[in-house]
């Protein structure tokens, strides 16, 4: 890594020394230059870029920004530490001397900068030793070695491995579980490794609460990619839980250059499905639309890679009638532990899921 | 103590009948005139006055001098006295210009003037008696050889006629030709935004070819010099236009005409009527050209009426308006803003519903309207007030009304954002700046009788918003150049502060000697600064990321 | 084209200068007098007429039949026809009354009538001859037993005069004493909240005993019957009061009075002055009580003004009000709205400035209100529109300027949540309701010479809101008369549907039987229905929480 | 507990059966009855009570959801299972017969009914098995037996066990460490993990996402109170990061029935005070404050417990002065580690905290 980084600076200082105008070519991270590739199922970046000058007014200070994260992240290397994005932002504040201006002034600038070097040197955010958010758990008939650690996924009680921010160093030891359930909210987990879930059907669960972290979705991936596990996803009945298994699924518009390291083709969604909803009679807990929500599903629905999926469509068509959602907790109100003995159980074995 | 109330027969109620005079009317009407509550009345009584004496002068072709004093007397009630070098009034027509309603040489007559019914002096003077019981003053001297004619004289409303209480021809009156006149009125005085003052500020701006004396209430002076020496042109009569006229007073017109034929009529009496035309119309109204128009029918007028819309005629001619001008309104706006920057425009005159008009707008921007009172540059937030609106009609200053005026609509209806001002909830533009808009017409549509408001017509939002526009595009202009050599200096100093940071930063990565990359960029930005700094940087297509 | 303009001196000014008619200055400023645009002239047209009617039947008292013609000839004119059957006009008056603006009984004369100025009827006729170029056609008698005079006439503005075409007397014109009058003008028919349609409800309500019929534009017939066999009382004259008088017309008043001395005149010109005050008053002004009053001079006069604002006198006698009295105007809203809830209040006369005046409101609520057009109970959003505010003045309606008002701005100032209403914004309250309100004197303060809006005094809003708020009490107390009872029905079934619920779950959580709870409970309930329902609950410190 | 509620029921339905109006005594919740304790150090609450009665047209709703939340609860109890409030919300919801009216129409409802039945029953919520959130992860010299698993904080690689709602039930086996550091940034907690800051340290890092869990709460008070642990705090320099500690150390307003065992008297705020933004020059990352951190400021330099305490007066001044807050991740741009290697170390040294 640090070799790419010091490559990226060389290039860079040749240009100065030699009194040209230092440029760079960034991919550019439009809709525009974003693909659905039907054959392997993922959102992916094409192969336009812009240039990027040092002497022009409009280029200037993004150019300073992204070199002064490729020195950062150069430092990070050398120490052999992360920081978080929040991090980064304050570790390249400084005002330059004479002036009001700083480097950055909105962590946005310096998130944008972070993006910007992982095109450029292609490497992820994790190997540039820059670390998003950390969240959720995870409980099942694993064993994994972190950190020298060995770490056996069975054996937390109640409160499981929390999920750091990178998995990218952790090691598979041992993989009982045959699939891996995955949710988005935390309390529903809990009911899960209360009813030892896991334990009886041979599986993993994971949650994150609400959209699923960087390290959630690597972890997903590998277990999906590497250990063929599928992966089976539970959300609430709403245009956001919509959206969590679409970016699981498929990547995200603003990280689709790494899609491939990120999302999990395989992924199937479990539910809520509007289906689910009438099978369950979870009608009675409706939750009205408000305008956010009705914006939401229009996009949604418009997503290259559910346009032309029947199935989807019609899962969208029924939410627009309902105009109303339902959330995952509502099934409580089934019986305590519905989710676990029967509502999963069932839906896994008549495999009734959508792709 | 109340007489007891009967049955009445249409006998007893032709007793009660009775002829009501005019002055009655408006003595019980005064709101009408301008005269709703103290504050306004004051400036009523000045505005009457004022505005008569610059007609005058203009009529006679004199560069005005004119000096207003309002001296308080007692509580709420103030001395007002008026004076001007203008040409003076012929002693038997003083009474009646005076102390007659309805009385003057300005109504309707096809031509534009500030006032325009005949009636607002006299008004004052009804005002006058009728609130401090004293007669209004009158000095005259329409030669300067001659003596001063004074009358005191008030007004007998049960017969709307000049009552005169005393007369006299006096050695050391007016030192040049001109009027003068003194009332004593109840009123209020205050300073604001539609006080005396500001009504004295706005005329001087609209007048830059007059010397403007004024001593307020509180015995404060201004003294707004002629920064002009030429006097505006005068505008020329016009006759009626045929499409402007209704059909009652075509009838009233055609049976007090002097011409004989119905053809000479049209072509007399009215502009832009040829013989061609005027047959034209006769043939339409199947009426014999040569038929006398003083026997014409009431049915025949409305075929005639009719005949005459259907006719093709030339818009009315415009020399009758008399636009300040641009380069006058320049001048006196700058003269009282002291603004860094100021523009008018004078359009071409236009026609609505057969009268001509003409707008003009004007802009001021930047210099003492950027400063506080006390002088200082004011702070960006500060001078982000809404911009003061300046309005005229026939060069009077309209000071009451202006949220419901049209001049007022359409400056707002101004997409200002695109002149590079805000305009926060569609109102008017906000910045250190004054927005001066003046109508002038033949027939001004104002919506009361107060003169306060101008009406809604599409013809007229549409061509003050061009006028507007106009002005508002040059401030731009002049705006947006400051801002760029502001910037070239902005642009030049950021690089050369980027600089060291990202040879710095470039050391740090790839182990090279940092002054080599800072010598490197230096040199480049030497050799290339007018083309960063001009065109924002190296090439068209990526400089849009 | 245009006449040169050249310079003027005084001697050329003074030949310009000319008398203007007051028809000639009406006839250009005719949006002083309510014809600013087609669709307000048809409506000013038939309201002078239609105002004139009532008034003359209340003077002779005769309970007025008035019916009101309106039909199209082509587009955009209307021949109008207004006829009743009040005592007629005299012969020799109909020209002037007809064709002669400023002619009139009502002018000033310190009593409540619909007209004032005298200038309505003969500004219809002045504007129908200006639009069609067509006469006025008048029929009238006097005497039932005589025959119906018929006269067509114009009126010459340059003089201010009548003008007559043709005068016959008719064997077969009207069958019964009164007036008719058939005007051709250039018109607008719409039916909206400004159209005529309205304004003849609007009337109907507020004449409750008079039959009226009315034939409008679209040739839709209303016949509006009498519901009251009685005239409301004549209002009596009043003279002015002093302390209402200001000193131009009391020096006028002084010069034109029978009365031989000053003592006498103040007694005899002026209400509310015995022999006491008058000595009182010349005493403090200085002045001998046997002076001549024709002989004051003005500072006399100023001192004697100067003097009557220093003694006490009582207030106006308010016998020269007649407002149309509680039970009158409850009927006529009743009538018109078919609701279901009428409430009316007639407030004490007041005095404003010497004037005296008197308000009166009513509202009307649900019923034909709450329903929709095709007669069903609309849904409780969609009576959530603002009310509906009418507004008289002298038992006029008033149709435009509504948010100008004083009458409105009185309304809005309730604080209608205190009576149960919504209001949001602060502006009319929401609701299936009519409110009306009626505002009398002698001298009503107008905004303009329009008659359309009232003046914002603050002692006639107050009256105003007094008013209203009295009517909205009552009316408060009857909806929540009916709401309680609906509510203790829903707080009844409210337990009934508990008491299962937490037998239910208290026999999960102890174990033991539903049943015998629900008895129980049901059991209490039975016992303490009229307490629980009543006060809500059973104690009150813990009912707070 | 089962009996618990068991005998709340029966107190109301001896009353039902008797045909007498069915009442409860309810501890009022307001400001109005909360003490601050000088002598615990603990806000507490007072013994103002309400009577809350069925055939009350004002208290009737109120009435039946807290019966209705003892079922819900006692139902738990005989499974052995545990809800969220959002599930007690789904599980306590049912239209009344013929009728368009619900047990509750909002979970504001039915979190205020579970409040009542704490207090009512002198229970935790965690005993009534109901849980809040789940957040944060934990790492340190500690062995843990949870659920008869045996965990050892120590060895849990990059990812830390996750803290689960509920920790009433976990035992401490062995306790190595000597304080606690708690912190309210899951990426401070990875920067002192990565750091091995708990090794060098011998102590115990916890974090959470902003405002602490209840289960972090009882786990914090658990060290401190059975272990005598001390316990320090870091948190942003801003209203809302004092508020977070004021909660910690003295407990809540609205919890403060159960202070005793939420609360944490012998706290110690580490940082970030205004002595810390000047001494480590961490001035030039001020961020504004806006008209909501005044409103917050002002209310909490009002508390009861800081009214007469001149050290945190003399904070709250000069906050107010800076009109500004700093993030804690500010420290940052001082050096990746110099939170662990400098400024805790020495802070903890110089006793350099806050009470």
């Amino acid at each position: 890594m640090k070799k790419k980084l010091t490559a990226f600076g060389k290039t860079i200082a040749t240009q100065a020394a030699a009194a040209e105008n230092p440029t760079m070519d960034v991919p550019i991270r439009a809709l525009s230059n974003i693909k659905y590739d039907k054959g392997t199922g993922l959102i992916t970046m094409g192969e336009k870029t812009a240039k990027r000058f040092f002497f022009n007014i409009a280029h200037v200070k993004k150019f300073v920004q992204t070199v002064a994260v490729a020195r950062v992240s150069k430092g990070l290397s050398e120490e052999n530490k992360s920081m978080s994005l929040r991090q980064v932002f304050y570790a390249l504040r400084r005002t330059l001397p004479g002036t009001n201006i700083d480097i950055v002034d909105e962590q946005t600038e310096s998130d944008a900068a972070v993006e910007d070097l992982e095109l450029m040197t292609d490497a992820l955010r994790e190997q540039l030793r820059i670390n998003a958010n950390k969240s959720g758990s995870v409980a099942g008939k694993v064993v994994i070695e972190d950190r020298g650690d060995t770490i056996d996924w069975s054996k937390l009680g109640s409160g499981g491995w929390s999920v750091p921010s990178n998995v990218e160093s952790i090691k598979f030891k041992k993989i009982e579980a045959k699939f891996v359930v995955y949710m988005e909210k935390a309390a529903m987990w809990e009911r899960l490794n209360e009813d030892k879930f896991w334990e009886k059907h041979n599986c993993i669960i994971i949650s994150s609460q609400g959209q699923a972290t960087r390290g959630i979705r690597r972890l997903l991936q590998r277990l999906s990619t590497d250990h063929n596990l599928p992966i089976y996803v539970l959300t609430d009945f709403d245009p956001w839980g919509f959206y969590i298994y679409s970016v699981l699924k498929f990547g995200s518009i603003s990280l689709a250059h790494i899609s491939e390291r990120l999302a999990i083709p395989k992924a199937k969604f479990l539910g809520l499905s509007a289906d689910d909803v009438e099978r369950y009679g979870l009608g009675r807990h409706k939750i009205k639309f408000k305008d956010v929500d009705h914006t939401r599903l229009k996009q949604i629905e418009k997503y290259a890679w559910f346009k032309d999926n029947k199935e989807w469509q019609r899962q969208f068509e029924m939410m627009k009638k309902m105009s109303a959602k339902v959330e995952l907790d509502a099934i409580v109100s089934k019986g305590i532990s519905f989710i676990s003995e029967k509502y999963l159980p069932d839906k896994i074995k008549e495999k009734d899921w959508l792709e | 103590m109340a007489k007891e109330a009967t049955a009445k027969t249409a006998e007893t109620l032709a007793k009660e009948q009775r002829a009501i005079s005019v002055s009655e009317f408006f003595e019980k009407n005064r709101h009408l005139l301008g005269f709703d509550n103290p504050t306004k009345a004051l400036l009523t009584v000045v505005k009457e006055a004022v505005d008569n004496s610059l007609d005058a002068c203009e009529e006679a072709r004199i560069l005005p001098d004119v000096k207003v004093i309002i001296k308080p007397l007692e509580e709420n009630v103030f001395r007002v006295t008026i004076e001007d070098n203008g040409p003076g009034i012929v002693k038997q027509q003083i009474p009646h210009i005076f102390a007659r309603l309805l009385y003057g040489s300005k109504f309707g007559r096809g031509k534009q003037s500030r006032g325009q019914q005949g009636i607002g002096i006299s008004a004052a003077v009804l005002y006058s008696q009728l609130t401090t019981g004293k007669p209004a003053i009158i000095y005259s001297k329409p030669d300067k050889n001659k003596k001063t004619h004074m009358v005191e004289l008030k007004l007998d409303t049960t017969k709307n006629e000049p009552k005169i209480l005393k007369e006299e021809d006096l050695e050391d009156g007016l030192k040049h030709t001109g009027t003068k006149i003194i009332l004593e009125i109840q009123g209020k005085y205050i300073q604001s935004k539609h006080s005396v003052d500001e009504y004295m500020r706005q005329t001087a701006i609209m007048n830059p070819h007059a010397n403007i004396r004024y001593e307020n209430a509180a015995g404060e002076k201004s003294d707004w010099k002629r920064t002009v020496d030429k006097l505006p042109p005068l505008p020329k009569e016009i006759k009626p236009h045929p499409h402007g006229v209704e059909m009652g007073i075509l009838e009233r017109m055609a049976h007090n005409t002097d011409s004989r034929t119905v053809a000479n009529f049209m072509q007399n009496d009215f502009c832009r009527v040829g013989s061609t035309s005027a047959e034209e119309m006769c043939r339409l109204a199947g009426i014999a050209p040569n038929a006398k128009p003083r026997e014409l029918t009431s049915e025949q007028v409305r075929k005639l009426y009719d005949a005459i819309q259907k006719v093709k005629l030339m818009r009315p001619p415009t020399d009758c308006l008399a636009p300040i001008g641009e380069k006058m309104l320049e001048e006196g706006l700058k003269n009282e803003t002291k603004a860094e920057f100021v523009n008018a425009v004078t359009r071409d005159p236009v026609v609505y519903r057969g009268n001509p008009f003409q707008i003009e707008a004007a802009i001021a921007y930047g210099g003492d309207l950027a400063k506080t009172q006390s002088g200082e540059v004011a702070s960006d937030e500060a001078v982000q007030q809404p911009a003061k609106l300046i309005r005229y009609a026939n060069k009077m200053p309209l000071l009451y009304e202006q949220s419901s005026c049209a001049l007022t609509k359409a400056v707002q209806g101004v997409t200002w954002r695109r002149y590079g001002m805000n305009q926060p909830g569609g109102g008017l533009p906000h910045g250190p700046a004054v927005i001066a808009v003046h109508i002038c017409s033949t027939w001004v549509p104002y919506t009361s009788e107060g003169k306060e408001a101008i009406a809604s017509y599409p013809e007229i939002i549409e061509e003050i918003k061009l006028a507007v526009q106009e002005v508002a595009r040059s401030l731009f202009q002049y705006v947006s150049g400051i801002r760029k050599t502001e910037d070239r200096a902005k642009r030049q100093k950021l690089f050369e502060v980027y600089i060291p940071e990202l040879a710095g930063d470039l050391a740090h990565l790839t182990g090279e000697k940092k002054e080599k990359m800072e010598e490197g960029l230096k040199k480049f930005l030497k050799k290339n600064v007018a083309k960063i700094i001009e065109e924002g940087g190296d090439n068209g297509e990526a400089a849009k990321e």
